[in-house]
């Protein structure tokens, strides 16, 4: 069983589904020879051809309208933004177009968009946006948020099986930092179902991406407490079910996120955990999150930024002794 | 550049097709100009007074099976690519049989399966890279299908038009865009929007052809698009299309159009497409007849299909945003057994 | 003292800043001797002149790029919107240009970006929209959205003075619907400060926008409850001590808003008052909003669409009797 | 069209200033390079080697008090405009000295009251309207100011190029704009963003003039702009240039550029600006000894500058987003007693 790095996972996903299926095909700037700003169709061009890996110009509103079109006529876009920041480029067509086009008059758009995102790699305020909310709250798309490499996989290929948008959010601080056994041909992973990364009963910390890995270090540092720990990997539809079951055993939640605080997803875990589970709280739902500024590029300030895995701790000690 | 119609006018048959449709859109704007009045259209109404012959000359230029990206103001397009009157009156009322049940209003709809029209969005200019992608996505899979749009002289500034261009131009795309510039956007004149004598010029920014026609004479219209329509289905790339003529109403039911000259009025009064079609045709009798008859009832028949048309159930607002509807459905506990 | 309507106190508002400061000025289309879409800059070109009240070219991009650009030296551009939805096309230069300014190099955007907003006028999904969450959410700008007459004049004004970007909505179901008495030359009302509009010690009822007179309407059928309704009047940022103030006293909460359940506003409080007040909570917070799917049109679909008075006097005998 | 120079070269002593700015240009990158390599700078390095003459040229045709919109290979422009090497070099630092105090990297920063310049965001084409908006907020104020930007031959592809100009040009704003086209958008050449020979045949589709120059001749690059901006300045409305030159590195340092033909350097190598330009102008020994020296300092000081510079502490992350700073700094009730 290969053992692959999250880029590759996604590399390998993209590939086993292009192979699968004609109608798959990807579009984006330097996609082609040059493999992409990080390498992640490193390959693509010989194997399937310009036509399937079509390289666009420096025009997000206009190649993501023509992905939109080339969906409505039975083909399965694959649109790769540079960065994801450049997404804001082109939001017009993607939350007017492709979100309504099925409910207005029936029409599916079968459109993946991909990209390199997140923070913590002293990018600046340019490439390292969270993107994530501003669609989770643009009904008709789906955001997808993975933060292990067999994850990435089984993901990406469902949302190029799926027959509505999907947003596809790929953490570059994970690009090349972890590795995982993947098989070949493996099935995906259905959208809309959270992952419990490990089993607890004393409080429920939720977060995606690559707060995963931070909470994973701040476990570390809280043997003594038994905590359940949820990937969302999904962030729009959210697993509600996961996440009301998980606080009716622990009866404490907290939410870590790289997103700013101000309509992060925690504020819709918070309100969903009241409505469900309001009953089983032994405590407040606590938000450990960035602050709502840009995101800076220096390391210190970026640090400062983003939730530390001190912070993790500190939240999650409060919250146990509540 | 003037285009010297490269291709000879359709026979007769067709023609008296096109003097039907033209008839039938503006019967259907004067039905709806009534409706509105009455407090029975769902949202704004968009007027194709006097610009008829655009939407009908490009519409009978295309092949079966090619594509096309309607605006507000070309429902005669989407009367003459196969949606019935009825779709477009039931539409305009907002009911449960229409196209988009509710949903959507206006001209907003289509069906890409059984007639190739795409639903435009408000958003202007936007259809042109969706345009030019389904042109792409055609090719991709083999066929020789030509994409067409319309932007009117405002939604030529926009830099959805300017990216979907660049990126048909580069691909060599088979799509026509028409700019139907009707001196106005909304109450602002083209000399507000470019310095441009012909917007047509703004072709030479992507290096593909441009013509400058007659957008009030149905014959010239259908020629010039369809010299482009075969051009781009060549392999010549996008082509660009600028058609004048004159909005003949406010920009919506709403606007009295105080602000456009009376005189510019009267001069393109006699400019009407549809009468002075019907002096080059001159209809016998018969003809005459049997036409107005079919208006008739095709018109009084979609008005009646649409007024007694239930209008759409509530539950139907949380259907059909994905596949899959549980994902938008929802109860809030509050709400169980209220 | 004047009665205005709604609309009236916002062109009044405009008029007044215009005639004090002549750094105001307005851009959009068709403001000049069209007086805009909805005429609320009816007879300006006349006192103002084309300079002040500048017509644009169909391209937000472009004007919201030149707006910013024109308050970088100094100027207060105010720019319409024909409808609010069209923000989506100028998305990018906003979020990433006019709120990032002052964070990355010191740079003052006195832009104040308005139209008219939301639904209920059977306009459908493109005339329609709730944006509001998607700036609350981009750090960098704020988010102002009044109800009444009073407000809206002395909330237009407050904007246009103040050095950041702000987003200033206008209910169009209210335009002409409601009307007020407001003097000439009222003073500005801060942003960030919401509006108590009925005491009470039962229930806080929170909301903004049309939502405010839908709330009104069913606390005349909730006469036995004491229901504490607040007007958030500014989304970003959010009024957290009024609401904490409220529940404190109330010790449950509702929120009703327009906008659409995933990531709108409520989630956001309702993990304000869990951080700040759990132990004063004694019932979930509650949300009344509309499902997550595009606007519809057709009036029957709307109203469904809608949080309908019943739905809000439903919820609060629920939240009131738990 | 090609432009006949209208204005002649300036007199030696400001020659010998842009040559200056050539060498301190090209001086700072390769300093840069090395600093980047030591991992010391912070977000991406983008060289400007083989385009420095139009980022000096450009920058020498303006006015005291004009406005100037630099892009990530402008750092001549920024030097040339007032900006110290310092600012430069601790902006790529990320130091707290620095014009952003390391909230922002690369060129993206700027200083309207003391230079005129603007800092650029990162995506590309969204300086075109924000320059137009500042000639035209200028002209309000009744100032002759000029603006002037930058785009790749990529960002010309942008909506944002488009609508800005579109603006531009029916206010006939005091703007000019330059195609930088040095061949490649990244990895992609020219040929995969336009059909067109000269990007500068864009200028058709607003009405305005365009011109084409040799971008590796700094003083060609001085006289057409210089001729732009005095025509921009006397009301005659924005105007486009495009540079031709090659960009002689990678996109950015990661990027070895082996997409570029070996035989494309070789014939930019020889067309060297920074060496053509010596070659006019012919230094005396002293002229040469002088400059080297002032670089010396200059760059060796403004490193210096950099490196021994303090970090930003963390708590500068919350300060700064709107003008009242409480607004965005928080803190939560688990972190309060921590
Ligand atoms: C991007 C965008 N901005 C603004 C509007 C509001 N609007 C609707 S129609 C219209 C005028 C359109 O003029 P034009 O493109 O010439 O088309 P016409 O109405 O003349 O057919 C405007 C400004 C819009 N629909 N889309
Ligand atoms: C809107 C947008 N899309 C994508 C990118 C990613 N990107 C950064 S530089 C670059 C190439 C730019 O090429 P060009 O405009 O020719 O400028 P050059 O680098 O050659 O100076 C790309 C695609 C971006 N910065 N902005
Ligand atoms: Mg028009
Ligand atoms: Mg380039």
């Amino acid at each position: 069983m290969p053992e692959l790095t999250f880029l590759q996972a996604i590399s390998r996903g993209l590939w086993e589904e292009m192979e699968a299926d004609k109608s798959v095909f990807l579009m984006g700037e330097d996609i082609g020879r040059y493999g992409g700003a990080f390498k992640v169709t490193e390959g693509f061009l010989d194997r399937f051809g310009p036509e399937r890996v079509l390289e666009t110009p420096l025009a997000e509103e206009g190649f993501v309208g023509a992905a939109i079109g080339a969906a409505y006529v039975g083909l399965r876009p694959v649109v790769e933004f540079q960065f994801i920041d450049f997404i804001a480029c082109a939001f017009d067509p993607i939350v007017n177009f492709a979100c309504t086009s099925r409910y207005r008059w029936g029409q599916a758009v079968p459109v993946t968009f991909r990209g390199p995102w997140g923070g913590a790699t002293k990018a600046g305020p340019f490439h390292s946006r969270n993107v994530e909310m501003w669609f989770a709250h643009a009904p008709g798309i789906k955001v997808v948020a993975p933060s292990t490499p067999s994850d990435a996989k089984g993901l990406i290929k469902a949302c190029i099986r799926d027959n509505d948008p999907c947003l596809f959010l790929e953490h570059k601080a994970l690009y090349r930092r972890i590795k995982e056994e993947v098989p070949d041909h493996s099935p995906p992973i259905p959208i809309g179902k959270a992952r419990i990364v490990r089993e607890g009963s004393g409080l429920t910390m939720v977060t995606y991406g690559l707060m995963v890995h931070r909470c994973l270090e701040a476990l570390g540092q809280l043997q003594d407490l038994s905590v359940e720990l949820i990937d969302l990997r999904t962030i729009y539809p959210l697993d509600r079910g996961a996440l009301v079951e998980s606080v009716k055993k622990t009866s404490k939640i907290m939410v870590v996120h790289e997103d700013t605080r101000t309509g992060g997803v925690a504020g819709e875990i918070a309100a969903i955990v009241n409505e469900e589970a309001f009953e089983d709280l032994d405590g407040p739902v606590i938000r450990v999150t960035s602050p709502d500024t840009p995101v800076p590029s220096a390391p210190s300030l970026e640090e400062a930024f983003l939730p530390s895995v001190r912070d993790i701790v500190d939240a999650a000690r409060k919250l146990a002794a509540y | 550049m003037k285009a010297n119609p490269a291709t000879e006018a359709p026979p007769r048959a067709i023609q008296l097709e096109m003097y039907y449709y033209l008839r039938l859109t503006r019967a259907l704007d004067e039905r709806a100009q009534i409706l509105y009045r009455q407090g029975k259209i769902i949202g704004g109404l968009f007027s194709s007074l006097g610009q008829e012959a655009i939407s009908i000359g490009s519409a009978f230029a295309l092949e079966k099976g090619d594509y096309v990206g309607p605006m507000i103001r070309n429902s005669g397009t989407v009367l003459a690519r196969g949606h019935s009157a009825r779709e477009v009156m039931s539409n305009y009322l907002g009911k449960a049989t229409s196209p988009t049940g509710g949903k959507d209003n206006s001209q907003h709809f289509g069906d890409i399966g059984r007639t190739g029209v795409v639903s435009c969005i408000s958003m202007l200019g936007t259809l042109v890279p969706v345009m030019a992608g389904m042109a792409l996505g055609a090719r991709m899979k083999g066929e020789k299908r030509v994409a067409l749009t319309y932007v009117g002289d405002g939604a030529a500034s926009t830099g959805d038009f300017y990216e979907g261009l660049v990126f048909a131009s580069v691909q060599r795309l088979p799509l026509v865009v028409i700019i139907e510039n009707n001196q106005y956007a909304y109450s602002t004149p083209t000399s507000k929007q470019s310095l441009l004598k012909d917007l047509a010029d703004k072709s030479k920014a992507f290096g593909i052809p441009g013509y400058v026609g007659d957008g009030n004479d149905v014959l010239e219209v259908h020629s010039i698009t369809r010299k482009c329509a075969d051009d781009a289905r060549e392999g010549r790339g996008p082509q660009l299309i600028e058609f004048k003529t004159l909005r003949m109403r406010g920009h919506a039911v709403h606007d009295d159009a105080s602000y456009v000259p009376a005189e510019l009025f009267e001069e393109w009064k006699k400019k009407d497409p549809i009468a002075r079609f019907e002096r080059k045709l001159r209809l016998s009798r018969e003809e005459k007849e049997s036409l107005e008859g079919r208006l008739k009832s095709t018109v009084d028949d979609a008005v009646d299909f649409a007024e007694t048309s239930p209008v759409p159930p509530g539950e139907e607002a949380c259907r059909g945003v994905f596949e899959d509807d549980r994902i938008v459905q929802f109860t809030p506990w509050w709400k169980k057994d209220a």
